[in-house]
């Protein structure tokens, strides 16, 4: 689950072509960032948080991760991350075990509730992680153990 | 942050320590959860809104919708005919299931090579159309009772056909249908094997098809799914829409009688 | 699960439940249906076996040829659609024969290792026709077996053989008092028809799917002390 | 073209719940093809939300969110007859807009 290796280059010119696109279309909020490359070639936890410009991370009762405790299908687990914590300005969604370890990255804005569902690929049984990034750079987390089993027919 | 890890490693322990009962319900919880979150946006719903727009555009060498297709309820009607079906048509003078009758629509409306869409792998060229197709057809029946005809000699002579083949051993690992789908309760790893020759596995496990299949992320129709049946019981190949797949369809949706439809469904 | 408990008994009484239960089983499952049979059975089976062969074709490695019955598969067919159990008569003539094709390892020697049967019991691969030939093939055990704690995946099709050795009383699987075992597992995975003449276990040894090696690991994953299922 | 996206949005006590089913393969480009190449990675990177025109979403995905994806978040102060739009663009630069009105 490898990002293709787009050169820093290229991965700038597309999150600008991106931007470009978004403020024509006037979809542009003021919190919109590049595509956070870096952030999605980590491949750890901690790499994550640092490529998001976030300090240590702290466990949080004020955040939520959602998933099942057991998927029958690594290819589709539903995971859902949400937060009370105020001035939130992001959410993320990642997986420890999979080659790269952030899934999804939400933008938050006053005009949406901080909790989003999303569904992701598991490469095999992990712990799962929603991170909420604060306005002052805090990291807070939750995670969660999601058992991917093994199907039937094995073919 | 390693405390935490410990303490995750220590619960697992005590489950896995624990009485075998309680660790199997918990798992059967576990996976009833999982396939309660996928309920609510099954991506079936993608497959049914194009499926909907192929019925109703012209296509093929004679720029013909398939608005006329004669589903076995009337040309044009959709509603109610997918829990109708296999089922015997007069004007082909075969019993056919969903797919079978589509290709033969496609031929005779639109001017398609039904024999050429028959051999193109599944997900590929028409039989990617296909799939739309079964999807929002199927929809159109959804939470109707299945209810296929036995009126006909031939639809019942097809009902002992599917019988036959479902109880044939053979292949290198002497499965046949009933291998899997003949007795109540039993699983394949963690998968539930519906029960095929009675309600209420017959409607849940036949009644779901078409479905949208979580692990290739395609939608299945039937004919798909027991074409990859066959290959899990080391058989040979069966031809698309081939008798022996209609004959099962027959079996399976008569014993299933009077069960919801619940297609598309999503599984695994 | 009456299935279940017959596997944990031994000798004569345990070879004619084995045999027998799983058979009461399909005749009461069976019987719901029974009434929507029509047609003389005769016709209806040349009828099928001629639907069978016009829609069915070879692909890679699996042929048409995969569909011509051996004995024992065409009389457990008939006596499946018939909804009633194999007549005892053809159901010792088909266990005496499967018997006699039972291959015993060559050096007297049973166990393997029991990791590599652990993995073999995992592995459901081989023999479909998206499988290359000559590749070799898993056991498929878990697909229906529980067999160790630790895989929580596993089917319910078979008998549960978690502590199947320890169950039986198998210490030191090379003794002479496990002799009795050890030989009826071996029989059992080479095959299955010859304890159970319509067994739905596929005969791994007779059939090729498993060779003599691997049948010895899967045999330690069951009967060595040490392997997990046993501890 | 990409097919349209399936949006259902659902009015409830001064919020919409916004749930959105997307067409798109979501290749990881760690996958090979039956003669052994790479499938090169093509999968959703960005995704906008707007309420009657006014930006209120994005997010931004990697290959690892699911094949077909869905995604569910809610809209603060909105109401029924109010149009949701939803954007998607690709790491191809293929784009899809689909708006749905509140219900």
């Amino acid at each position: 689950m490898t990002l293709r290796r787009t050169s820093r280059r290229t991965a700038l010119q597309q999150s600008l072509a991106v931007a470009g696109m978004l403020a024509a279309a006037g979809l542009l909020p003021r919190t919109a960032l590049a595509y956070t490359q870096g952030a999605f070639d980590a491949k750890s936890v901690a790499d994550v948080i640092k490529a998001l410009g976030a300090g240590a991370p702290a466990e949080s009762k004020d955040v939520t991760i959602t998933g099942p405790d057991i998927a029958e299908n690594g290819a589709v687990v539903p995971l859902g991350a949400s937060t009370t914590l105020p001035n939130v300005k992001q959410l993320a969604m990642l997986v420890e075990k999979n080659p790269n370890t952030m899934v999804a990255l939400f933008n938050v804005t006053d005009a949406v509730e901080p909790n989003f569902l999303t569904r992701a690929k598991l490469g095999q049984s992990s712990d799962v992680y929603a991170v909420a990034i604060t306005d002052d750079g805090k990291a807070f987390y939750a995670k969660k153990e999601v058992k991917v089993t093994l199907g039937g027919c094995g073919g | 942050m390693r405390k935490t890890t410990l303490c995750a490693v220590l619960a697992l322990a005590a489950t896995a320590a624990g009485p075998q009962a309680w660790a199997q319900k918990s798992t059967a919880d576990g996976i009833a959860e999982y396939r309660e979150m996928l309920q609510d946006g099954n991506p079936a719903e993608l497959f049914e809104a194009k499926g909907e727009d192929l019925w109703k555009q012209k296509r093929g060498p004679k720029a013909a919708s398939l608005e006329r297709c004669d589903l076995g309820r009337g040309p044009g009607v959709v509603k109610g005919a997918f829990v109708e079906l296999p089922r015997y048509f007069a004007d082909t003078g075969r019993v056919q299931d969903l797919e079978s009758r589509l290709l033969t629509c496609m031929e005779t409306l639109q001017g398609l090579n039904a024999a050429e869409i028959a051999r193109t792998p599944f997900g590929k060229g028409e039989q990617k159309n296909l799939e739309g197709l079964v999807a929002w057809i199927a929809a159109e029946s959804r939470g109707m009772k299945l209810n296929l005809p036995q009126s006909h000699a031939q639809e019942r002579q097809m009902y002992e056909v599917g019988k036959r083949v479902f109880y044939l051993r053979g292949g290198t690992h002497d499965f046949a249908c009933a291998s899997c789908h003949g007795a109540d309760g039993k699983r394949i790893r963690l998968q539930d094997l519906p029960n095929l020759t009675r309600n209420p596995g017959a409607g849940a496990g036949f009644g779901a098809w078409p479905a949208y299949r979580v692990s290739s992320g395609e939608l299945w129709g039937m004919q798909r799914r027991l074409n990859d049946c066959f290959r899990q019981q080391r058989f040979p190949y069966p031809g698309y829409a081939s008798d022996v797949t209609i004959a099962l369809g027959v079996f399976m949706g008569v014993n299933g009688k009077g069960s919801v439809s619940t297609a598309p469904a999503i599984k695994r | 699960m009456a299935h279940n408990r017959s596997q944990a008994l031994q000798g004569p009484r345990a070879r004619w439940l084995d045999r027998w239960l799983p058979a009461l089983g399909v005749v009461s499952s069976l019987a719901v249906f029974g009434c929507a049979s029509i047609d003389g059975g005769a016709e209806a089976d040349r009828m099928a076996a001629a639907v069978v062969q016009s829609s069915f074709r070879d692909q890679g490695i699996a042929k048409v040829d995969r569909l011509q019955q051996d004995e024992s598969n065409r009389e457990c067919s008939a006596a499946d659609v018939a909804g009633k159990p194999i007549a005892a008569q053809s159901a010792a003539r088909i266990e005496a024969a499967s018997l006699k094709t039972v291959r015993w390892p060559a050096d007297g020697k049973f166990l393997g290792d029991w990791r590599e049967g652990e993995k073999i019991a995992q592995n459901g691969r081989g023999m479909t026709w998206t499988d290359k030939a000559g590749a070799p093939n898993g056991g498929n055990c878990y697909n229906c077996h529980q067999i160790t704690k630790q895989e929580i995946s596993f089917g319910t099709l078979g008998p549960s053989l978690y502590q199947y050795g320890k169950l039986r009383g198998v210490t030191d699987p090379a003794s002479a008092q496990a002799k009795p075992i050890v030989d009826y597992t071996w029989a059992k995975i080479w095959n299955a028809r010859a304890s159970n003449a319509c067994s739905s276990m596929p005969r791994f040894g007779h059939s090729g799917i498993l060779n003599e090696g691997q049948v010895r690991h899967v045999m330690a994953l069951l009967l060595d002390p040490q392997s997990p299922v046993n501890r | 073209m990409a097919d349209p996206m399936r949006i259902r949005a659902q009015a409830s006590g001064g919020n919409v719940t916004v749930r959105v089913l997307m067409a798109h393969e979501m290749e990881t480009g760690q996958r090979k093809d039956a003669s052994g190449k790479v499938i090169p990675a093509w999968f959703i990177q960005e995704v906008s939300a707007a309420l009657n025109g006014k930006a209120v979403l994005t997010a931004e995905w990697g290959p690892a969110v699911s094949k077909n994806p869905f995604m569910q978040f809610t809209v603060k102060g909105a109401k029924a007859g109010d149009k949701i739009a939803i954007t998607w663009k690709d790491n191809h630069g293929d784009t899809r807009t689909d708006e749905a009105t509140v219900s």
